[in-house]
């Protein structure tokens, strides 16, 4: 029983109410602050955290709304630690970026960007199914207000259907879950949302189908997943730019993550019966995120399309119900959080030199005078499309090696896509970086600031390229715990 | 007495009213005519209370009738904030709720 | 018990008779009469039904204030007896239909609903029952969280109405407020 | 220092080498950069000298750390120093020296000076640790590290749109080529259960019968693997391509690294070839098909620089050859001396270049032999060992990998035979490279240079011709001749005379040298004892002699004595004229069976699946439920307070009914 998890997971709202209590233009200082405090604090439980553990560490468990049998239970393993830390990771940059840019209504900007952390903390944190719902409908708030506040384009469509997809998925999970805490309860037991009560319990084998599917389908949406994908393009193309990399990064990661946490372990036979589709649709949203992010015009389209494929090898790697596949899948969502990231702040430093424009066919050039800009657009570009010596490499090919293992088809099938990853990302950074002079394009060094944000983000790519163990090993044991039981199921199923 | 009696007439009574809520298109008369199906209810919650020999069935159709005067206020309001708006006295003529 | 009965069925006359007039009477100033009328026969019922505080109640504050105020409010908007266009359409004949097959319903549940106690004439009650007396002990014990809604109730319908009819600035001369 | 110990220095030296260099780019002065680069480079080659003193027998492994590691997936940083990985080392670090001397001098000028040597020391890095990788993972990283490097070093003119085009077509090759690789990890580690080399050959031992399915199945992935980085077919159309980048890099990724690769890997995985004959056989066939073809294509090539790529094509076809009939030794003695002999051609050929002010086109040259006489006898010397000239190097490296396809007999003559007529080919391309640049009339620009000034053309792509992006000063305006610059002589001179002699390590029964030294690293080949006999090894490259002096003829006759005899062959036979120019038309077919149909799919995507069926099937869809919906709720909501009333009543009087009905 420790507060630590408490204290980081509001850090960044006490830090956003402090800001709104300031002066105005001293909140961002303040949300920086709260971000920076919680990167310390993550990467402290990082060093603190023992992997040989099985089990939870740092648990937070209190009474929370006794009559539903809902609890406050945070804890940590190693399926949610680099979560943890991708999350402060992440917020770090964005939020440095921000600080230095002028917006309307700072005080309420940074609030929801530091309601945001919160959130998502929350939602990896949570170790009660009803905790898990709340912080995850959570999200949503603070990523509407900043889409809706402070896009640009058409970005109350934008919104709209962000928020209309979004909460479609949340209201279907919503009641997935009440229906699973009412009927794995036991005729005189209490009612629990809490996830070790769920995984002792059982449901039917065909409730757990629908279930299962209701989960999987505000998880895919979140993702995205094809055909879920609807939100995307639209989204992407109005959103702040700081939004869009944490909506990429770090908010799609929650509902792949809720896959590992709460479907596999809670519903196996549920999630075996839909291996199949799932696995399909994974292999699919590859293939088709990669040719339409090959046919993109708009720069943060490919990475959203791109997303999409990537989002697609960590499902199948879920899903392939293998140690190695889940291993990797757990390492890739780290991996691919850490570089879209870093992509998104490089596309908003490319299409400030563009004067705002973000279409490949007005840009290009720009590498001649930007070295390091290049030099560390390149390293994101390779991480992106998993060159082996990154840590993405070491991802995929554990995902690919789980897929192999037992759906060696749709393995190969999805081992196209990274070739197509090849294809369309060094496509995005020749028609940026290299090429003919576009007709707007001011080709200037990163600024100052920008590579106070970018540098060390790549600085962490090439340090997981060189040294992967040190996420695998301490995600392992906790991985493996997460598909025991949809792997013994899956094994009777094949013996069947 | 027995209550079925008085039961049947709060029936026609709340028949009446409601009968004269849908016919009628002066609003007050439609106030008059929800007066009168509030009263059918007043008159079986009594006749309730009466067969349970409680007062707790008074005391809600007193209850009603701080409901009914509170209505009669606002709605007799509104029909007078019409009439200086110089705005047609009829339900009907009232459809800016049409979706 | 005949007398009883005789009251009963006078004062249902009377009841209906009201409620009838309130609805087919074309000028809205003869519909405010005909449910004073009916008003006051309900007292009656009450009364019948061991309910004397409600009774006055009902005399004084229904039959006596509130319809004054819709007798002002008539006369205040002069009271037209001619409809601005003919009522009817296809209401006109649904409206009471409906409301007659929830009467015939409501009967079919009274007549043959399986309580036995509707078939008597109540319980036994004590001289007390209905007073002021016994209404005002329930009304500061038992009641009072409902009694106190109510009043705060009326006070905002109160306030609703001031805001309601308030003259605007501007928009109309020196007309006299009816209501504040 | 152990063995081991040598073999991270190898590797650390390069590595180094590129931090320096791009961390130092604005610091570092003028040629400084350069010299930093070649010293790493040196440092490496010192450092193989030191893995070749302290090699014996044994293979030695050492892991520096664990790169990942779950459950039976172990993959560790470890290198495997052996007589094979010692060898390819002192290749690689060699030529890769000398080439970057040869940089220091022919890049100066350009403003992208730092960034070459970075990325030039970069490959030659990955190349080390591909062939000092002791397990599959490590072997891919550095797979796909050199196929990064060529990447960036092709494109590294990136201003010009067809070194770029040129760039993403070498990467994406490469990367199906490492998808191969992985996919043929996976089925040797699902078997095996292991990752390193001798874990997986010593598991396959066990585990797999000859000639099992999965295992040929796997053997075939290396293939995809190794023909993807060695442009075999049909996964050679990335390398001519790759002409786009400056002169050294075509040296580098022809002679040293990167297309080596291949040959390397097969021979690397020697032993599951051989308990795979069939997919060793395909190996073998796809060899002789891929250097039967690159030699027809590079008869009719008129662009300098693609003629020499074909040549590498064709020539590396012999190695997968060599090595695919189990001519361990011969295989990857051909690797060293076309080694020697391709860079030195390269560098050549760059000079050449230059002297021509960026122009390429065979057609445009003629009679240099005066005004480049140290260009013109390295450059012969390198075409009269590619043409396997007597005594030369190449003389006998080619034709001993002929003479064990022969010894290995049935069908493998026919592959030999083959190779005899490639061979009779390469003799005449290679001469005709010859003659047409240094023999003949002068052109203006070989008479410039005799006045003692080189050309001045206009900066322009030679490939399209559109004028080139001056403002960034790359390619640099500056052009760099051998005979006027020392670095690159002395880059160029011994590799003259490798090319001349290095065929001493390797004289059938006389020293044989390099056959023994590799000996440990296949030793237990199956095929190891199967050996031509010196004499007939000695019959056959005397016919190999016969075969390239006449090669070297018939391009005497036509070219030189005959002038003209090939502008009517030409008209003669037009279709197979077009036939071969168009390179078989490799590059049509592929655009018409992936290019198209990739962006003709991702046009689709975007206008039919996104519009219609994400946008109009699933969004539409819903909102029209959602819309339906409200419509009709929006019906009923009339604003007649009558109407609603009404439907009060009719709620009421359908529950009331409801309750009765269930009452009763």
């Amino acid at each position: 029983m420790t507060i630590h998890l408490s204290i980081v997971l509001f850090l960044p709202l006490a830090a956003g109410l402090v800001g709104a209590f300031l002066p105005r233009g001293m909140a961002r200082w303040a949300v920086l602050a709260g971000t920076v405090a919680v990167l310390a604090y993550a990467v402290a439980l990082l060093v603190d955290f023992d992997s040989g553990a099985r089990g939870l560490q740092y648990v937070t468990d209190d009474e929370w709304i006794a009559e539903l049998g809902i609890r406050y239970q945070l804890g940590i393993d190693g399926l949610n630690l680099f979560m943890v830390v991708l999350t402060a990771v992440a917020w770090v940059p964005c939020t440095l970026v921000a600080a230095f840019r002028e917006h309307d209504r700072p005080k309420l900007f940074f609030f929801n960007l530091a309601l945001g952390e919160t959130a998502v903390l929350g939602a990896f944190l949570a170790q009660d199914l009803a905790l898990f719902i709340v912080f995850f409908d959570l999200m949503l708030v603070p990523f509407y207000f900043m889409i809706g506040g402070w896009g640009t384009g058409d970005r109350v469509r934008a919104t709209t259907k962000f928020v209309i997809y979004t909460l479609a998925g949340s209201l279907l999970m919503l009641a997935a879950a009440i229906a699973l805490g009412v009927l794995a309860t036991p005729d005189g037991g209490e009612i629990s949302f809490s996830l070790a009560q769920l995984e002792e319990r059982s449901v039917s084998e065909g409730t757990q189908h629908w279930i299962v599917l209701l989960f999987a389908l505000a998880f895919f949406v979140k993702a995205p997943l094809f055909p879920l994908h609807g939100w995307v393009p639209e989204t992407y193309r109005s959103s702040p730019i700081v939004t869009i990399a944490l909506l990429s990064a770090v908010l799609s990661k929650v509902g792949v993550y809720g896959f590992l946490r709460i479907v596999l372990p809670v519903m196996p036979e549920g999630s075996q019966h839909w291996q199949e589709l799932f696995i399909v649709m994974a292999v699919f949203s590859i293939l088709y995120g990669s040719v339409l992010a090959f046919s993109q015009d708009n720069v943060r389209l490919v990475v959203a399309y791109s997303s999409i494929a990537q989002l697609g090898f960590i499902v199948l790697g879920i899903f392939a119900f293998d140690d190695k596949g889940a291993q990797g899948a757990v390492f890739q969502m780290l991996n691919h959080g850490i570089v879209v990231v870093g992509l998104f702040l490089v596309i908003g430093v490319i299409a400030a030199r563009a004067g705002g424009r973000e279409s490949l066919a007005e840009l290009g050039g720009m590498a001649f005078r930007a070295p390091i800009l290049a030099a560390m657009f390149l390293i994101l570009t390779f991480a992106t499309l998993a060159m082996p010596g990154s840590a993405n490499f070491i991802g995929e090919i554990l995902i690919l090696f789980g897929a192999f293992e037992d759906k060696f088809v749709y393995g190969a099938v999805a081992s196209v896509g990274v070739v197509l990853a090849a294809v369309y990302m060094i496509r995005v950074f020749q028609r940026t970086m290299h090429n003919r002079v576009g007709p707007a394009v001011q080709s200037r060094e990163i600024d100052g600031l920008h590579l106070a944000a970018i540098a060390p983000l790549v600085a962490v790519v090439v340090a997981l390229g060189l040294y992967p163990n040190f996420v695998v090993e301490r995600s392992e044991e906790a991985t493996t715990a997460a598909i025991e039981q949809v792997q013994s199921v899956s094994q009777e199923v094949a013996e069947r | 007495m027995d209550i079925t009696w008085y039961l049947v007439l709060s029936a026609f009574i709340f028949v009446i009213g409601a009968a004269g809520v849908m016919s009628r298109r002066n609003p007050l008369v439609v106030l008059l005519c929800l007066e009168l199906m509030l009263n059918a209810g007043n008159l079986a919650l009594i006749a309730f209370s009466r067969m349970h020999g409680g007062e707790a069935g008074q005391v809600f159709a007193l209850i009603v009738m701080v409901i009914a005067a509170c209505e009669v206020v606002i709605g007799l309001g509104i029909i007078v904030a019409m009439y200086r708006r110089r705005l047609p006295i009829d339900v009907d003529e009232m459809s800016e709720l049409r979706g | 018990m005949w007398f009883e009965q005789v009251i009963f069925f006078l004062a249902a006359i009377g009841a209906l008779a009201g409620a009838l007039g309130v609805v087919i009477l074309r000028n809205p100033f003869y519909s405010v009469l005909a449910l004073v009328g009916h008003l006051v026969a309900l007292a009656v019922l009450f009364l019948l039904l061991h309910a004397e505080f409600l009774a006055a109640g009902q005399v004084v504050v229904y039959a006596g204030a509130v319809m004054v105020l819709y007798i002002f409010v008539v006369a205040y908007i002069g009271g037209s007896d001619e409809p601005l266009r003919p009522e009817g359409g296809a209401l006109a004949v649904f409206g009471p239909l409906f409301a007659a097959a929830i009467g015939i319903e409501l009967c079919i549940a009274f007549i043959a609903s399986g309580l036995d106690a509707l078939d008597t004439t109540g319980a036994d009650v004590g001289p007390g029952f209905g007073t002021p007396e016994a209404i005002g002990q329930l009304l500061l014990t038992r009641f009072l969280v409902p009694f106190e809604a109510a009043s705060y109730l009326l006070l905002v319908a109160a306030v609703g109405a001031v805001v309601l009819a308030r003259r605007r600035r501007g928009l109309e001369g020196t007309e006299p407020e009816i209501l504040a | 220092m152990s063995a081991t110990g040598y073999g991270w220095l190898v590797l650390a030296f390069p590595l180094a080498g590129t931090v320096v260099v791009s961390l130092g780019w604005r610091v570092l002065p003028g040629r400084l950069p350069g010299w930093i680069a070649s010293a790493a480079i040196l440092g490496s080659f010192i450092a193989s000298l030191g893995m070749l003193d302290k090699v014996d027998a044994e293979a030695h492994v050492d892991s520096a750390w664990t790169y990942a590691a779950t459950g039976d997936f172990v993959a560790d940083v470890s290198i495997l120093v052996d007589p094979l990985s010692v060898f390819m080392c002192l290749v690689v670090s060699g030529v890769s020296f000398l080439i970057h001397v040869y940089s220091v001098a022919y890049m100066s000028g350009d403003r992208g000076y730092t960034r070459f040597f970075a990325y030039l020391n970069y490959f030659v890095f990955s190349m080390l640790l591909l062939v000092l990788a002791a397990n599959f993972v490590l072997l891919i990283v550095g797979w796909a590290f050199v196929g990064a490097a060529s990447y960036l070093l092709i494109s590294y003119w990136y201003r010009r749109s067809t070194a770029t085009h040129a760039g993403i077509k070498a990467f994406v090759m490469n990367v199906i080529g490492d998808v191969g690789l992985v996919i043929a990890a996976f089925l040797l580690f699902n078997e095996t259960g292991a990752l390193d080399y001798f874990g997986v050959f010593a598991g396959a031992e066990e585990v797999f019968s000859p000639d099992d399915g999965t295992l040929v199945a796997a053997c075939l992935f290396l293939l995809v693997g190794a023909f993807a980085k060695s442009a075999q077919l049909p996964l050679h159309t990335w390398l001519p391509d790759a002409m786009e980048g400056p002169t050294p890099v075509s040296a580098l990724i022809h002679a040293a690294t990167m297309v080596t690769a291949g040959v390397y890997l097969i021979a690397r995985m020697f032993p599951l070839f051989e308990l795979a004959p069939t997919a060793a056989d395909i190996s073998a066939i796809i060899g002789t098909a891929t250097l039967l073809f690159a030699a027809t294509v590079a008869l009719v090539v008129t662009d300098l620089k693609r003629v020499i790529a074909y040549s590498t094509i064709s020539q590396i076809g012999y190695m997968i050859l060599g090595v695919s009939v189990a001519a361990y030794g011969a295989g990857l003695f051909h690797l060293m001396t076309h080694a020697f002999f391709k860079a030195l051609l390269f560098m050549g050929a760059g000079s050449i270049i230059s002297a021509m002010a960026g122009v390429q086109n065979l057609d445009r040259m003629g009679g240099f032999r005066k005004a480049m006489p140290f260009t013109f006898i390295t450059f012969t010397i390198g075409a009269l060992a590619l043409a396997a000239f007597p005594f030369t190097s190449g003389f006998f490296s080619k034709d001993e990998i002929l003479s064990y396809a022969i010894e290995r007999g049935g069908g493998f003559v026919v592959l030999a035979v083959v190779g005899y007529i490639a061979a009779f080919m390469t003799a005449f391309y290679a001469f005709r490279m010859v003659f047409r640049v240094f023999t003949g009339d002068a052109v203006p620009e070989a008479r410039e240079l005799e006045d003692g000034h080189l050309a001045h053309g206009e900066p322009m792509n030679p490939m399209t011709g559109e004028p080139e992006d001056t403002e960034v000063g790359f390619p640099g305006p500056e052009h760099h001749v051998a005979e006027w610059s020392w670095p690159m002589k002395a880059a160029m001179a011994p590799l003259a005379l490798l090319s001349l002699i290095g065929g001493i390590v390797g004289v059938p029964a006389l020293t044989d040298t390099l056959e023994h030294f590799l000996e440990p690293t296949f030793e237990d080949s199956r095929y190891a004892e199967v050996h031509p006999s010196s004499g007939t090894e000695w019959a056959e490259l005397g016919i190999g002699g016969v075969i390239s002096i006449a090669g070297i003829a018939l391009a005497y006759v036509m070219f030189v004595r005959r002038r003209g005899i090939t502008l009517r062959l030409r008209d003669r036979f037009s279709a197979v004229h077009n036939f071969l120019a168009h390179k078989w038309y490799f590059d049509e077919l592929y655009d018409a069976l992936f290019v198209r149909p990739f962006t003709g799919a991702g046009s689709f995507g975007r206008r039919v699946i996104e519009t219609d069926f994400v946008q109009g099937f699933i969004v539409g869809g819903a909102t029209g439920i959602v819309r339906a919906g409200t419509s009709f709720a929006r019906a009923i909501q009339t604003g007649y307070l009558r109407a609603y009333a009404l439907l009060l009543l009719l709620g009421v009087a359908a529950m009331a009914l409801y309750f009765l009905l269930a009452s009763s």
